[in-house]
């Protein structure tokens, strides 16, 4: 089924051959997947997060199911930036997609590392910072919920590097725009909408939280609608490009997103579901352009702004 | 896909499914398979379900799997019926160490720690002399599941927590009974069963100073080492369940460890 | 299947003879509900919310739904304080159970006058404010997202009546605990956690948002993991009682709130799909009681916090 | 609940649905159910659909429906097959004014709004003087429906897009034919279908000063008017489809209004 449609697209200065990336935390580094198709089908891969030091990440149980959703706290577990540039790196060299390195910090100081870490290194397409760990300065609250430390956190990354940067936000603030705006201040090249949100379950056999930190981050095509909308909300006030992401599950979902104004769309949990998700999102984005008679993917990128532009 | 062949009650709350895949595959003693538990249009149970293969038909590409119905994800699945198709994916992990030859075995299974037993029981019981040591809580769950080890030349111990079937107590009343542990040497050991069982026959075989392995459980989101939900603490580092396991040296195991 | 067991709770001031109450603007006066059962079958009954003025409301599609969701946007469609007190309250004077009135704003004066107007009626269990609407004076942002406001509000409500007030939360904040504080130290009796959170969802057909106004609020089973922890998190804090709503469908999702220290539950999106929902829930709970050898209601709220001491 | 007795396409993407209430119930025309589309485990799709009655056999509790797949929920409903049961709710809404008595009145269809005036017809047809005109995209998709009234004394004008079937063209070209309007006078008119046909039928009632009454669509979340998510505008106030309506008098409707 090739429909021989164009689906390039590009986030900032970041250019892609397809608009479908796999979501940090669920494709691992890469590898296992290429047990299921080339990697290079892939608009790009964002790998799993990483921090200064390894990590064994938190106790299990690490994750829940909720109505349509899944709750995880993995707790970064992760090799390390020098695990991870000894171990990893040397695989996703050999990639030919566009491969984007999460970052996770606990301080400011973290951050600046992990930045000046990686613009040593060869072969990687970008970062992503991830603001929403919790600042333990700032009494555990996500950095991602304080425009101040977000603004801090980008700019110091992208004094340590040269290359693409992306700011992957938390959805869970009150108002997203000046977060928004204030990664873009800090010199960010793009913005990731959205990463999980807060969210508990509890056992009610046992009385108490099933995952054993208490609480996780909601994934899944339950938070498909907040992210959306703060996707909608960021393209309106036109701050950066964006690559959306929240409970994309088919084509028809990341549709929504493009149409919303992503110029991307990043596949988590489906990928955990079914490792050809992002596949199958791809071939289905261009059966739809091509049924809707579109030339390429640009055409509908923020289509629902234009035709719902009263809103 | 898989199609359903049956799905029937074997005791209260337990059932055996038994599927077809159309292609051929091969399936190890030890692996399991992650089975969507929801229709395609709907997202929610949104996870797979991972559960052990109990037995497998190579020559007819069936497998067969025994649940119990937990949450409403194993009670979605006791809802297929002959003919529907199953979203399976599988075989994953790595399975139990199977080329043993001539030696004295121990497979010890606690309630549904016992499902991943029978096809390994199946596959190695021809080479080597087999003991099973099944345990569970009372005689109408180990009796459906016993009675399929009854036709493999196994020697088989029972017990239940209630006496109501075999000897009265846990897995561990069986292995300290005279018959085995000092008299006879044995070779190896396969468990599978709850955190505690596997605790104390862990203990057990570093005094007996036997080596073995044990099949462990931990929720899993992807069961393709994607998502790390899976970690297990061992002393080589954390493991992967789905896919470094879900059987691991007994040695290496940190119990509770995460 | 009467168990007998007391299911007598409080929120504050508030006697409820059962825990389970319908959610505002899922019940609508009261009224439709009487043909499925007696309203002295419900702990409580919180009605759809009223303005000063009549409102007919936002145009349509109102609704759409989402994963295991539901995005409303019904724009407070409503008689207005004079027609609510003409129309309705007469039959909500005849109910032999615990009425609570919602009410909405877009200024503060609006709370101010909806609180004297209510203040002057009899058969009002209390008040339930809505802190979700947008401010149209703060640029469309909710009051509920800023501590500052929610202070006001209750405070204005608080002043002008006498009776049970409680402040029912946006969970739409980076972080509900400044909010909670500025509810109890405006005087408010309870807390109601939570609100909808904000969504929307695109018609790949059409191109354009599926709701009228674009975005709407997302309820149902999909919002309960975000809903529950923040009642887990406001009751760690030890604020003010509080109602626990979100997601919930049967009685386990119920017991799930109580045992994070929910003195009391609203059912909402589940009563459109199942009227009978609230009636089953409250069976549900005495049963789980029952099996589970507890003497009354009072001894599971909170449990999850002993079980879970360490989080 | 009721069982559904068969649920088979009667076109590309349009089905029958027969179902069989164990408790006597009681449907009027225009009336509609709303229908769980989702298994008791799950909890997506999360509303129920309506749709309305196409029939009802009142001595054997069995209704039947008439649905177009259109989105996940109408597809899961597809799914369903005899035996399944069917949580329903209904019948809800308030249906036709049915106490008509020697009157010649005109049924206007257009689309899936043919649907509830089956039962309408078969209701009232006994005591007066019915013109269906019933209009559709194509052959496929009117034939099997319009066939379902050849059985019924009633006279039987037909329309569709492409002209494979009846005239050419929409439902007002049948209104604007000479053999109906000017020469015939017209007591009522029901009209169900599309909001630019309702919008024309309202126009020509005005102009043939002939009143009559729509049955109305709007998305519904609760169908019991809990929610207000069906609210339609009318002279008279804001009506809820699901209480007030589907039907409402032509003449009041502000179609577009909110
Ligand atoms: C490798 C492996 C093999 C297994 N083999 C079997 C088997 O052969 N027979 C059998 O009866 N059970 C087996 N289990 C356990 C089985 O997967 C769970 O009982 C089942 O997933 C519970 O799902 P539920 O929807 O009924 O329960 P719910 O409580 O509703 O499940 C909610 C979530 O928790 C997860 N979960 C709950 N309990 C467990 C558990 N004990 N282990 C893993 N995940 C859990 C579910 O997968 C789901 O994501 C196995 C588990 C693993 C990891
Ligand atoms: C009173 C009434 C009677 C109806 N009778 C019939 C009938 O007899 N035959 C028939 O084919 N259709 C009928 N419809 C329309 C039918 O309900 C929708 O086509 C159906 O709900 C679409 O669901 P879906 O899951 O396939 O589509 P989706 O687009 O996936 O649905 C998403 C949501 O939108 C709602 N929705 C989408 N389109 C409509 C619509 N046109 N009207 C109301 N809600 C909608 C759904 O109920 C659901 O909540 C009727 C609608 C109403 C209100
Ligand atoms: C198991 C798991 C692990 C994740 N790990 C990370 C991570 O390390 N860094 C990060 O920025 N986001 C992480 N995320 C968030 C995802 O990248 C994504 O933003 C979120 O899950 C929403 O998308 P989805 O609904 O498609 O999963 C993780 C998500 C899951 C489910
Ligand atoms: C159709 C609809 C209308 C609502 N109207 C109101 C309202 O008028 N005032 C209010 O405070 N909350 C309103 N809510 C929010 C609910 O009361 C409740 O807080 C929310 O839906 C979460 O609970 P649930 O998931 O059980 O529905 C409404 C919710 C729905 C679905
Ligand atoms: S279940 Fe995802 S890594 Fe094991
Ligand atoms: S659908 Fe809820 S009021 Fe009509």
């Amino acid at each position: 089924m090739d429909y021989k449609i164009d689906l390039k697209t590009e986030l900032g200065s970041l250019q892609l051959e397809s608009p479908v990336m796999t979501a940090s935390g669920t494709c691992g580094f890469g590898r296992e997947l290429t047990d299921f198709y080339e990697l290079n089908e892939l608009g790009g891969l964002i790998v799993k997060g990483i921090t200064v030091d390894p990590r064994e990440g938190n106790p299990t149980p690490r994750i829940a199911e909720t109505a349509a959703g899944l709750i995880n706290s993995i707790g970064l577990e992760n090799p390390g930036l020098d695990g991870f540039i000894k171990e990893e790196l040397p695989f996703l060299k050999s990639v030919n997609t566009k491969v984007l390195v999460n970052i996770s910090g606990h301080s400011l100081d973290d951050f600046k590392k992990l930045a000046a870490g990686l613009a040593k290194q060869e072969g990687i397409g970008g970062i992503e910072v991830n603001v929403s760990c919790p600042n333990i300065k700032g009494g555990g609250l996500a950095f991602g919920t304080d425009p101040e430390l977000v603004f801090k956190i980008t700019d110091l990354v992208r004094k340590e590097y040269n290359g693409f940067v992306m700011v992957k936000l938390t959805p869970n603030v009150s108002n997203i725009i000046p977060v928004a705006k204030s990664a873009a201040e800090g010199g960010a090249d793009a913005l990731a909408v959205a990463n999980t949100l807060p969210g508990m379950k509890i056992d009610i056999e046992s009385q108490s939280p099933v995952l054993a930190t208490g609480s996780g981050g909601l994934s899944g095509p339950a938070i498909k609608p907040v992210a959306l909308r703060l996707v909608y909300e960021i393209v309106k006030h036109d701050i950066l490009p964006v690559l959306g992401l929240g409970g994309i599950m088919t084509a028809d979902d990341a549709i929504e997103y493009l149409l919303a104004g992503a110029r991307a769309v990043g596949v988590g949990t489906a990928t955990l579901i079914d490792p050809y998700a992002p596949i199958r999102i791809k071939t289905g984005i261009a059966e739809y352009l091509n049924k809707n008679n579109f030339e390429n993917l640009q055409e509908i990128i923020g289509l629902a702004h234009k035709k719902g532009a009263n809103l | 896909m898989a199609k359903v062949l049956s799905n029937k009650p074997l005791a209260d709350k337990i059932f055996l499914l038994k599927v077809r895949f159309k292609d051929g595959i091969n399936v190890k003693p030890g692996q399991f398979f992650n089975i969507k538990v929801c229709s395609e249009e709907s997202y929610d149970p949104l996870l797979r379900r991972p559960l052990s293969v109990f037995d497998f038909d190579e020559d007819n590409n069936e497998v067969s799997f025994v649940y119990e119905i937990k949450g409403r994800g194993t009670r979605a699945l006791s809802n297929y019926i002959k003919g529907d198709s199953l979203d399976i994916h599988g075989p994953l992990g790595n399975g139990f160490t199977v080329d043993f030859n001539n030696k004295k075995l121990i497979l010890a299974g606690g309630g549904m720690g016992i499902v991943p037993l029978f096809y390994l029981a199946k596959y190695i019981e021809a080479n080597n002399d087999l003991t099973l040591c099944l345990g569970a809580a009372n005689k109408e769950v180990l009796k459906p599941l016993a009675d399929y080890f009854a036709n493999i030349a196994v020697e088989l111990k029972l017990s239940t927590d209630d006496g109501s079937f075999g000897s009265q107590g846990t897995i561990s009343c069986l292995l300290n009974n005279s018959s085995l542990g000092k008299e006879v040497e044995y070779d190896y050991l396969f468990g599978c069963g709850p955190e505690p069982m596997l605790g104390w026959l862990q203990s057990w075989l570093h005094e007996e100073e036997i080596s073995g392995e044990f099949s462990l459980e931990e929720r899993m989101a992807c069961g393709n080492g994607l998502c790390l939900s899976c970690s297990c603490k061992t002393n080589d580092g954390n493991k992967r369940l789905c896919k470094e396991g879900p059987v691991l040296p007994a040695s290496e195991v940190m119990l509770g460890g995460l």
